[in-house]
């Protein structure tokens, strides 16, 4: 694997053209097609939540963050990802990372609805998905505050001998938290497979990466720890798995964690309410020249994996998906008054053991 | 006299003690370039510069206690939470810090700070995001906690907590800030540790603050209707606690309906409910009623999470259960 | 019945419970190389290895979101707090993520984890280092708390706690550590969620737990030469709280003092006391009162800390003022 | 200046023999002869305060950190410090640099004997040493968590023109606590006049650096922020004056913050109760071969700056002053019990301004 070693430097600028004709890193020419699809999924998944939000009558509330340009991070894991050993965890724009994993949209989407029918009964709304099956340890809302917990799986499989290891997602502004830190120490110094990925979307909020961190290049933040550190292109899906994957080998061989930055853009406001006055139209139009879903579908169409018939058939089985989860998701219950004090304690007291 | 938003009252506040004083600067998470995310400081970075009004990284503890450190070598910091709920990753620095050195350093050192932003329950943003924190910070000996209900208060009470000596906590609520008021155009400041008996009655006194005090005049006009007639105290300042106000409305209505949107066990409205008893439980006709929320975690889903809630239904019901009807 | 050390039970507890259970493990600063800051977990790295007994960098943030992520992911942490006052810098993960995760996933998560070390103010140790965190954690839905007296239901409490499928705060006590008392030579275990009445009496109820325990049963004793027949309720968990074994208590005696050495404002005296109002308002011949800490920073001077908190003189002077002589 | 740039790593290693010719960097004999006396003093009171301590009717309570070993560190910083315009804050191993400041050795042994006389007038104690006429922002409790009050302080400056710096120091445990990250990152992106010090005595309680950072060279802890980091000498007086003089005139000019790492020892335990398993002997005795004030003394008689006498007289004045802080402290009253109340808040409430 070339991972960089503790001291040096390997960034890679993101503005590089796309490698159109480098190698197909899925495992066969079936799982690039689905990886495509998701990803396609996941973009049309997150475009009409956009519209749903925005419609009149609002049926989904709270905050709500799109993934929208960052569909290879996520999608690019799930091609390495495990299933009954790994583990995944993200901060709360986590629609494409569940999906990506295997959830429902129908249960994606009616979590968004608050309905009983969500993945997590409608109590955790858009930014707390969680699925317990799939390795998916959720999505999680103060910033930065799942990067301890992602360590603790990683723990927890060391400690019972399961070769597996923890993928720990935050964003470029939660390096900026002190446990982000306490994290990637107890990591290095414990030797515990983690994958941590700080997804770079050059932003937090209104606030670009260069004004709140001192050091520009993000993977430096992960240096000091005696632990392999480096940059990668985000948004090209091979270059995800190929980089990830080589990560999570090495945490599950004992090797210990590795500091990862996925170098992406985010194509939507940091939430709905974002009038995103703090980039240009031109910035966001050289973005979507790096889409991360046409790189990889012009790479799969370049090298005769795929027809432009059968791209149009992805988009419309995506749209159809999209559509019934709407459906399902509205036409689903709101939960009974009753649940709202259930599922708070696993036990009942008096409690005698 | 002009009617303007509760946001806006706070922007005043600030604005005016900015400009009073220079030691005094805003910094918090988009304040600046942003212009605040619930768009409190709009406006401010253009009228103030970087230097006065400081966007800060994702680092709550870190700009926290940054702040209680330049409060300590002379300056006025306002540090703005984008939700009370993300001060628990800074809490230490708020107890142990802003609270204690004036106390471990024998009086040498004054912390003159306010810490200000939402607090409590706003729409839908679930556990981890609607937290109320009113309680936590009230129990602390060596911080003022600062609850206004309306623009006029939120102002009058913002200028005087940048103006005083002391770390004051100052909760807000998102839910409030599109509420309008009407505000003097003249300069005015409100005291700290002083509660508003926002409307006279004879009957029960209703004890309530910040957002919850639509609930209470709300339900005081509902009560009109049945001819219960409810007297409103809005405490403003939660630490330290304006007693005599509420000793004195109590010895007249000799029944007391206290509306808060804490949890029920050892929330705020507890520690108000203590005091309560101490001084008035020869002159109570009925027990004490809380209305508050449910002891549950905050539930993303809309309905649950109203059925959590307290609201003037709740009130009334509450009223007339001190009331004997 | 071999007299054991306080530090023994919570030790035996824990060396029982890991024998039994191989997920169970304890992580904290110096528990394992250093036999613990207070030797509760002498010889525990000798007999389960540094697997099982992990000494941490001074990262509480950091091992207690990590212990959390173990308990999601079905590992038993215990996690050692050397003080509870420590528990500030970690507060996000215990109140965010162990309380809210089950909720958050509409009950996917189960977080067993126990959290333990000493709380309260123990000898000097000034302002920062002397916080009670009974009412903090007690607040929250989604934790269980726990606060045992003595080594027999420390031991029987804390082995309960540990196969506890909810996050539990255990509150211990430094001065605590060397106290002996009986504990049986068979497994035993207590239940959560029950108060126990250590001293049967007919006068007045006084509500205590933990250190405060030990006040209020000299207390006891004291009243008993002037003729008050006190009884005595161990609460030892403080969520959920046993208000049956209160109300029963008080519909008997007609009075009530509550011992704790929180602070006055919203502590965890004044949760306990809204319940006795709640459920007894009829039944009290008197006010409740309080012998609780002063309202100020635990200060450092031993007169001045002795001052401040609660002792058996205070209680002997509450209860006479609430039985009226 | 030769500190390092943030990529390079120079650490040096302290076993090295320490550079007896090596020029004295005390401003003049006088001030040379000044800090030795000052190491000397430290060290007399440390020793005493065990002795109180220890002494059967303990009249001074709580925990209490020696600071034994470490002298050349806070007295070099002294030596470089410019009183009025900077500030300086520590953790609660706090006598030795309040005494280099210039604290009263009086008000320092009477606030651990809690008297009303002492410089927290009784309600600091050994862990809280303040003193504002001397810009000493005290010593702190919790660990960690005076790195962004001194952060702060240095932002004070800055916001108000003023050419000084804050000296941040904490231990090589205290850089496990996320404030600390955060601190360095807020300091280094707003170009703070502080100077980071970790003072590194190779343990906290009884925690060797190797079992609580994944990193054993410190000073890396402080890379990834875009700031100078190096370490040094800590028992070496000279090299203190020299290495944390260039990071302080850095700060002043407003070339920002710079973080260090002072190797150094402890030769005393933790706190009163360790009875120090966790090392040997033999180590401690290779330690006391690097004694700073033993360095510094036969540095200074080697170069005939002072003759044995003088380092002789320097012994007993040093014992005088110590005799006469005990005696003072012991004969102070303790605060009057409404002491209690006050100092709590500056201002009266009601509130009107
Ligand atoms: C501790 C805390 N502080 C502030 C917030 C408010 N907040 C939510 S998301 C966010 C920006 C995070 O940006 P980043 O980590 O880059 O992730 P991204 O949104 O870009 O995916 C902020 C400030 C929060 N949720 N938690
Ligand atoms: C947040 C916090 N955790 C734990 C402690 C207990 N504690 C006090 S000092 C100390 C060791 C600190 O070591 P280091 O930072 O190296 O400083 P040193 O004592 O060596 O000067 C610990 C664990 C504390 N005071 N605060
Ligand atoms: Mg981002
Ligand atoms: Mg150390």
């Amino acid at each position: 694997m070339n991972v960089t070693e503790p001291t040096a430097n390997m960034s890679i600028n993101t503005m590089e053209q796309p490698r159109v004709k480098r190698q197909i890193k899925a495992k066969s020419k079936e799982r690039a097609r689905e990886l495509l699809r998701m990803m396609m999924l996941i973009r049309r998944f997150e475009e009409r939540t956009y519209q749903e939000y925005t419609r009149p009558g609002q049926r989904i509330g709270g905050f709500c963050h799109l993934y929208s340009g960052q569909e290879a991070v996520a999608v690019g894991i799930s091609a390495v990802f495990q299933k009954g050993k790994d583990y995944l965890i993200t901060a709360y724009r986590d629609h494409g990372h569940s999906l990506a994993l295997g959830m429902d949209p129908k249960a994606a989407m009616a979590e968004m609805f608050g309905r009983a029918t969500g993945c997590s009964k409608g109590k955790g709304g858009s930014m707390h998905f969680f699925e317990v099956e799939n390795g998916n340890l959720g999505g999680h809302g103060i910033v930065g505050s799942q990067i301890p917990l992602g360590t603790g799986a990683a723990f927890a499989l060391k400690y019972k001998g399961i070769p597996g290891c923890c993928f720990t997602l935050f964003g470029d502004g939660a390096i900026n938290q002190g446990v982000h830190n306490e994290a990637l120490n107890l990591a290095s110094l414990w030797r515990l497979p983690v994958v941590f990925i700080v997804e770079n979307n050059k932003v937090a909020m209104g606030t670009q990466v260069e004004r709140a961190s001192a050091e520009r290049e993000l993977e430096r933040r992960g240096s000091g720890y005696n632990m392999p550190y480096r940059a990668f292109d985000g948004n090209d899906l091979d270059e995800v798995i190929e980089v990830v994957g080589d990560a999570a080998e090495r945490a599950r061989k004992g090797e210990g964690p590795t500091y990862l930055v996925a170098n992406t853009y985010r194509f939507r406001g940091h939430s709905m309410s974002d009038a995103m006055k703090y980039r240009s139209k031109e910035e966001l139009e050289r973005a979507r020249l790096r889409d991360p879903i046409i790189l990889y579908e012009q790479r799969l169409l370049q090298q005769g994996i795929i027809t432009t018939r059968d791209s149009e058939e992805m988009e419309s089985e995506v749209r159809q998906i999209v559509d019934e989860a709407v459906k399902f998701a509205d036409t689903s219950p709101h939960p009974e008054p009753e649940e709202l004090y259930t599922d708070i304690l696993s036990e009942k007291y008096p409690l005698h053991k | 006299m002009p009617e303007i938003q509760f946001r806006e009252a706070l922007r005043q506040a600030m604005v005016e003690e900015m400009e009073r004083d220079e030691t005094v600067f805003l910094m918090g998470e988009e304040v600046g370039e942003y212009n605040g995310a619930y768009k409190v400081s709009e406006g401010m970075l253009a009228r103030f510069g970087p230097k006065r009004i400081i966007d800060t990284p994702i680092s709550e503890a870190g700009f926290c206690g940054l702040g209680i450190g330049a409060a300590m070598c002379g300056l006025r910091p306002i540090v703005e939470f984008m939700s009370w709920s993300f001060s628990w990753v800074a809490i230490d620095q708020l107890v142990n810090n802003a609270a204690n050195v004036r106390y471990m350093s024998g009086g040498q050192f004054r912390v003159p700070i306010v810490f200000r932003g939402g607090n409590g329950i706003a729409h839908q943003l679930g556990a981890t995001h609607s937290h109320r924190m009113d309680a936590v910070y009230s129990r602390i000996p060596g911080l003022i906690v600062v609850a206004p209900s309306n623009p006029y208060d939120a102002k009058g009470l913002l200028k005087t907590s940048i103006r005083c000596d002391d770390p004051v906590i100052f909760l807000e609520s998102e839910m409030m800030l599109n509420d309008r008021g009407e505000v003097p155009a003249e300069e005015y400041t409100l005291p700290l540790g002083v509660a508003d008996v926002k409307r006279t009655g004879s009957d029960v006194t209703i004890i309530s603050w910040s957002k919850c005090m639509k609930y209470a005049l709300k339900a005081a006009e509902m009560l009109e209707a049945e001819d219960i007639d409810a007297e409103v105290i809005d405490l403003r300042t939660l630490r330290p606690l304006d007693e005599q106000t509420i000793s004195q409305s109590i010895r007249k209505t000799h029944r007391c309906v206290i509306v808060d949107e804490d949890w029920p066990y050892c929330g705020m409205g507890a520690g108000i409910l203590e005091k309560v008893y101490q001084h008035c439980f020869d002159d109570l006709d009925a027990p004490v009623k809380r209305v508050c929320s449910e002891d549950v975690p905050s539930p993303y889903n809309h309905y649950l999470e109203l059925q959590m809630q307290p609201n003037p239904e709740k009130v009334v019901a509450a009223v007339k259960e001190v009331c004997y009807r």
